[in-house]
């Protein structure tokens, strides 16, 4: 009985860490119509920036206030792959839109260049974040039942993400510029919004979001220079199954491929469970190829 | 102002010509100009005796193969300083793999048919190793492979310096059984090691009366642990016996402390986790869980303690020394003995004499097996410590003789044919 | 068509070129130097297909390391099973295999060779006419080939009884007889290679010559406009899609014996990836800048990281992105505008001569 | 007259938004039809259903009396005598004027005859004779994509005459198109009127007065009002919601 609970738990948790790394992608990709295969490399960067302000704390700052780090890291990874993300589009970027196909190769040379980069500094081997020690430890339901602190730790830190990009989005002046750019660009600079601006700061917005990711994933696996490349695939396929453009796409997308990936993987094993959850992607994408929540409009189709 | 009045389609041919000449410029660039320095006996020049590194440095797998380049580096520098080899100084060509297979065995061909070594060290993976042995071999090549693997090969023109699984694994395994439980769980990266390690195992486990209550691999770069660890606990093992490889160990410890399994609760042994694995992993992860190696940083002999420190001050005092490190070292100076009793670099020669040579390696005595090029090695069962050092818990009384395809266990009878 | 027709469109002239300087390298290049080569002119055969159907019709498959995959291991598979002599193959002992598994038992059999072309062409039907008919494309189609190429890596790697897992298949020792170590093998093996680039080139050629070519052109500019002018692009998209996999099939059965291996690693996304570059560098949409693509890289690429392993990563990065973004036509597009320019003020200069009086 | 399209109870909607909603009407042999109407009408929805590119909830349109459009797929219907120009200039830009027409002229559309069949001389002449007649004749050698914006709107309806069409779906023709160059494509219109039917859709209310032969005014997916030019403006509905604030909508 606590297996399978625990397991369900399993999945919504995978589900999160999916939903987690694919939110910047959905604004990326979702409103801008730009493939960002570098999307992983971003991740990567909030991870190095959470190592960056660890090691800041644990050398010089008391060890009393260590595990406070975190709270440091987590806007610090924003910023970090925000920063990158902006100056990504300003060199970049902004020759390629409207040029999705192309958005993919050229933001692939940029993943191997910073994949490099982050070899070159900080080495080709894993690097450790030490949690802090509130995370450590679990939350004891039943007996022989427990909850992971840190799993829990993602799951809000979803929520609040999610919460932040919807406020962000449909409910202040700077989210009702940004989809109107995204859906009129001539109109709205007509309408004295500075385009320009808007592009690179939704881009810089969504490589934050995947800094943020990049953070949080540090509680749960390797950091290394390819852990980005680890996340690419799954997260353009959470996009995609969701319904590119829509937020509550890539929630219901991360939950089906994340409980897919789980249960698939309980029942068979982790290879059998990942070449299924994909093949099934792929079919129900031959069914609705838009992906669950699809924007119907005539503008979407051309 | 020549050029203008070539008329258009003429500008292409030339261009064309351009990229040719470009590439075969490369192709023929530092091959061609080396290939006529070299005499009679392979890699052997007037003063120098050339050596070829052969590792990825660049790709998934160069995390673990710069190290072992690195070691391989400071042998070759530390024989040049006293004299070198046969009087005449080593030097090295290095080329990188790139953690692929098929570039394994171009670069193989390249330093073998191009640039003509004398013999080669390199490769980590077994994909890489069995990609270049039949270039090896066609060639008569000399390769020197450092690291631990799965056994059941023996190529006569391999020397093999880290552990056969009967010196490794088997032993791991038995131990294990006496010591801490009979109930296994198998976990692995879904390739060639781990696959035939855990039929090893099986067979073995099978022999000793112990049960294997749960096999499982995941793909390479698998990043979520849940459900395994899930399963493990369904399972309730005495012990899981893990042969995951690169970040996946990573993950996966850090998820088993955050389930609340700890070495307390449940003890891991694993075959792929060194010293600089678990500085990866944080050592906090994994303090108490076994491993099993040949070597660790600790290991208490005098030639051990000039090695760490010599590498530590040549490449830093915050990297750490290893198995596959120091049988990539060892490999080096096992070369060059086989070389300087042969007398010449001519592969055939330097089999003949590496039969039996013995070295004090830093992990103590080593001694090639002429029959299967393994060496004989000490196994030795270690334990993570907080500080991420491994400490020896338990120790073969001596070196054990490699025994690649476990023919003198009856257990393993129908594994190898 | 005659030699005379064919020379006349300078891309054909430059092939040409191509061609003559490949059949003479082997009197100025090693041996080892020529085997590289011929890996590359395979490199080169798959370009030409990935060309075909990304610079051409404007599907950017990232997914094609499978076919190519698929069509080096049939050749692989036959070649092992020539190694193995009647036994069975190595790998397959240690996983546990008694007998050898149904999917090889063809390959025992020379005329099994057509599998390198027919597995890829069966495979790329099926996914070909899911997705084309069902209408997934530009970056969607992407995605779904980029997960196909994953799929099929992870699938290959856990099948390892069958496959030989991360191993792959590797110490071939004949191919048909023929010592595979010999240098007169090598040789034959590389005239082959260019033997068969000078076929695709020709059977590209041929698709591009056609109005179909221009329609491939005419689906990339406007899949609407073709719809209502009344073709179906689904079924030449179908068909470009076969196509480009049986060339990428060939082009891995040429690989395979002259690098000695096959293993998953050729077959995944970084790899599907880097070959798109080849034609992107060369010069998309035209077959040549494919061509010459794949080989300037491939031989930058060996080249550069043998000197300089970690510049390499940045290298193509940078390359690429610049290649991308500010010469989208690639090294011919480059060559082709300096020509045009050249020939503009030739005609320029021309004209003005003609108004001025005769000097002599 | 003979019926050439016949629309009935026509509704088509989006998640759940009627863009056309009952929709009846008939187009007769030689008609050149205009819809008008103001943004969100349903106008370029209900030319997207003639062509097969959406498909109703409700309804049916026949062609010809006998031809039900919803069992055509799109690329079939050309077969049956139906084209569709596109608001956006849809050209192939990376080929020649030709070569465009040249994709267009032929009728065996499948892959063996467009590789192994070449154009007939008869299809040549046929090519050279609408290229004369939409004035590109001169530029057959020209890449698309260096046509001007009018020449582009040319090619795309010239791409479609020689399909022998029976009925020719135009989506804003004159959009973006200077005086002269609206006067030529309306001259233009003219001459195609005289060998097969004509649907428009169309803003620019002075080009429809002095060429529609028929107008249907559209509003929130109904029909408004149908008739000729003189009948619709007389419609105090109309007026109303069209030709009232007619000044703002003209492009």
């Amino acid at each position: 009985m606590n297996t399978y609970f625990l397991q369900v738990f399993n999945g919504i948790s995978v589900s999160s860490i999916f939903m987690l790394a694919a939110l910047g992608l959905a604004v990326t990709f979702g409103l801008m119509k730009i493939i960002n295969m570098a999307h992983g490399e971003f991740i990567m960067i909030g991870a190095y920036a959470a190592y960056i302000i660890q090691n800041i704390f644990s050398r010089y700052l008391p060890a009393s206030i260590f595990d406070l780090y975190f709270f440091v890291a987590i806007p610090a990874s924003f910023f970090l792959a925000g920063i990158f993300g902006w100056v990504l589009e300003k060199l970049i970027i902004r020759h390629l839109y409207g040029r999705a196909l192309d958005s993919i190769l050229a933001t692939w040379g940029v993943s191997l260049v910073l994949q490099q980069l982050a070899r070159s500094i900080f080495g080709a081997p894993n690097v450790d974040v030490k949690s802090p020690s509130w995370l450590n430890g679990a939350l004891l339901v039943l007996p022989g039942l427990q909850l992971p602190y840190k799993r829990l730790f993602i799951m809000l830190l979803v929520i609040a993400c999610m919460t932040a990009i919807y406020f962000l989005m449909y409910r202040s002046n700077y989210g009702r510029k940004i989809r109107a750019v995204m859906q009129n660009r001539a109109m709205a600079a007509s309408l004295g919004i500075n385009t320009r601006k808007i592009d690179a700061c939704t881009f810089a917005f969504g490589s934050g979001l995947a800094g943020i990711a990049g953070c949080a994933l540090t509680l749960l696996g390797s950091i290394g220079p390819t852990l980005g490349t680890n996340y690419i695939v799954d997260t353009f396929m959470v996009v995609v199954l969701g319904g590119v453009g829509s937020l509550w796409g890539t929630i219901a997308g991360g939950f089906l491929i994340g409980t897919g990936n789980t249960t698939l993987e309980f029942l068979t094993n982790a290879t059998l469970g990942k070449v299924l959850v994909f093949t099934l992607v792929i079919l129900f994408l031959q069914w609705r190829p838009k992906g669950l929540f699809t924007i119907n409009s005539r503008s979407l189709d051309e | 102002m020549k050029i203008k009045f070539l008329p258009k389609m003429k500008k292409s041919v030339i261009f064309a010509l351009t990229a040719l000449f470009v590439s075969s410029a490369f192709l023929s660039g530092c091959g061609s100009s080396q290939a006529s320095d070299s005499s009679g006996s392979a890699g052997d020049s007037k003063d120098t005796i050339k050596v070829g590194v052969l590792h990825s440095l660049s790709g998934t797998m160069a995390i673990s193969e710069v190290s072992v380049k690195d070691a391989e580096m400071m042998a070759i520098d530390e024989i040049n300083a006293k004299g070198g080899v046969l009087g005449k100084k080593i030097e090295v060509v290095t080329e990188d793999g790139a953690s692929d297979p098929a570039v394994f065995a171009e670069k193989a061909k390249k330093l073998l048919q191009q640039d003509k070594v004398a013999t080669v060290f390199g490769c980590w993976t077994s994909a890489s190793r069995k990609a270049v042995l039949p270039v090896f071999e066609s060639n008569n090549g000399l390769l020197w492979y450092p690291v631990q693997y799965e056994g059941m090969e023996s190529s006569p023109n391999i020397f093999y310096t880290g552990a056969a699984p009967n010196q490794q694994i088997v032993p791991a395994v038995d131990w294990l059984v006496k010591n801490k439980g009979k109930k296994f769980f198998l976990i692995g990266s879904d390739y060639v090691f781990p696959r035939t390690a855990n039929k090893i195992i099986k067979a073995e486990l099978k022999s000793e009366g112990g049960q294997v209550v749960g096999e499982e691999y995941t793909p390479m770069g698998h990043t979520d642990y849940s459900t395994i660890i899930n399963k493990i606990k369904e399972e309730k093992p005495d012990v899981v016996f893990n042969t995951l490889n690169g970040d996946s160990n990573v993950a996966f410890f850090k998820q088993l402390k955050d389930a609340g399994i700890t070495s307390k609760d449940l003890i891991t042994c694993s075959v792929s986790i060194a010293e600089e694995e678990v500085r990866g992993i944080g050592a906090d992860n994994m303090t108490g869980q076994l491993v099993s190696w040949n070597y660790y940083q600790t290991t208490d002999t005098p030639e051990n303690k000039t090695f760490v420190a010599n590498y530590k001050s040549r490449y830093g005092q915050d990297r750490v020394t290893d198995d596959p490190i120091e049988a990539a070292y060892d490999a080096v100076y096992l070369w060059a003995a086989a070389v300087e009793k042969a007398g010449s670099t001519d592969v055939d020669k330097v089999k003949e004499a590496a039969k039996g040579i013995e070295f004090k390696a830093p992990e103590g005595n080593v001694k090639i097996e002429g029959e299967n090029q393994h060496l004989w090695k000490t196994v030795r069962i270690g334990e993570v410590q907080p500080d991420g050092m491994i400490k020896e818990v338990w120790s073969t009384p001596e070196p054990v003789r490699p025994d690649p395809y476990l023919k003198t266990y009856d257990w393993a009878k129908d594994l190898a044919d | 068509m005659s030699v005379k027709t064919f020379l006349k469109t300078p891309s054909n002239k430059v092939f040409f070129v191509i061609v003559l300087l490949l059949l003479a390298a082997p009197l100025f290049l090693s041996v080892f130097r020529i085997n590289l080569l011929g890996k590359f002119i395979s490199y080169a055969i798959l370009a030409m297909g990935i060309d075909l159907i990304w610079g051409y019709t404007g599907i950017l498959s990232l997914g094609h390391g499978v076919f190519f995959g698929l069509g080096a291991y049939a050749m692989g598979m036959y070649l092992k099973l020539e190694a193995a002599h009647g036994k069975l193959p190595d790998f397959m002992a240690w996983s546990g295999l008694e007998k050898l598994p149904a999917i090889w038992a063809p390959f025992s059999n020379p005329l099994s060779l057509i599998f390198i072309v027919l597995i890829p062409a069966f495979l790329a039907a099926v996914i070909g006419y899911l997705t084309f008919k069902n209408r997934i494309r530009g970056v969607y189609f992407s995605i779904l080939s980029q997960a196909l190429s994953l799929i099929f890596v992870v699938l290959f790697i856990g099948q390892q009884a069958y496959t030989g897992g991360t191993n792959g298949l590797t110490s071939f020792r004949t191919m048909f007889g023929l010592p595979l170590a010999a240098d007169n093998t090598k040789y034959l093996v590389y005239y082959a290679a260019v033997f068969l680039l000078f076929i695709v080139y020709l059977y590209c050629r041929f698709l591009i010559g056609h109005r179909f070519g221009k329609i491939l052109i005419a689906i990339r500019d406007g899949e609407n406009r073709v719809r209502f002018s009344g073709y179906d692009p689904a079924v030449y998209k179908i068909f470009v899609y076969i196509s480009s996999a049986v060339i990428a099939g060939i082009a891995g059965a040429v690989f395979v014996p002259q690098v000695g291996i096959i293993s998953p690693a050729e077959m995944g996304i970084v790899p599907s990836i880097e070959m798109v570059i080849w034609v992107a560098i060369g010069g998309r949409g035209t077959l040549i800048g494919a061509v010459i693509g794949a080989i300037l890289v491939n031989g930058l690429k060996s080249g550069i990281s043998e000197s300089f392993p970690e510049v390499w990563s940045y290298f193509l990065g940078l390359t690429f992105i610049a290649v991308v973004i500010f010469m989208p036509e690639g090294l011919v597009g480059i060559v082709k505008k300096y020509a045009g320019r050249i020939a503009i003020r030739r005609e320029k200069k021309d004209k003005t001569a003609e108004k001025a009086p005769s000097v002599n | 007259m003979e019926t050439v399209l016949e629309i009935k109870d026509l509704i088509i909607s989006f998640d759940g938004f009627r863009a056309v909603n009952g929709v009846t009407t008939s187009v007769q042999k030689g008609e050149v039809r205009f819809f008008i109407g103001p943004n969100g009408a349903g106008k370029t929805t209900l030319l997207d259903a003639i062509c097969g590119r959406v498909h109703p909830q409700h309804g049916s349109i026949i062609f010809n009396g006998d031809k039900n459009i919803m069992h055509y797929p799109e690329h079939k219907l050309v077969n049956i005598g139906i084209g569709r120009k596109f608001q956006v200039p849809s050209v192939f830009t990376s080929l020649s004027v030709y070569e465009n027409m040249e994709v267009s002229v032929v009728k065996k559309r499948g892959i063996a005859a467009s590789l192994f069949s070449e154009i007939t001389e008869a299809q040549q002449e046929k090519i050279n004779k609408v290229l004369t007649l939409v004035d590109l004749n001169n530029c057959a050698g020209k890449k698309a994509a260096d046509l001007s914006h009018g020449q582009k709107q040319w090619l795309e309806i010239a791409m479609l005459l020689v399909q022998d069409l029976q009925l020719i779906l135009l989506d804003e023709p004159v959009a973006g198109m200077g005086r002269r160059e609206t006067t030529k494509t309306g001259e233009l219109l003219r001459k195609i009127a005289q060998h097969c039917t004509v649907i428009v859709v169309e803003h620019d209310m002075e080009f429809v007065r002095e060429f529609a032969s028929k107008v249907t005014v559209m509003h929130e997916g109904h029909i408004l009002d149908e008739g000729s030019v003189e009948q619709v403006q007389k419609n105090p509905k109309v007026i109303d919601v069209y030709l009232g604030r007619g000044g703002e909508n003209c492009a």
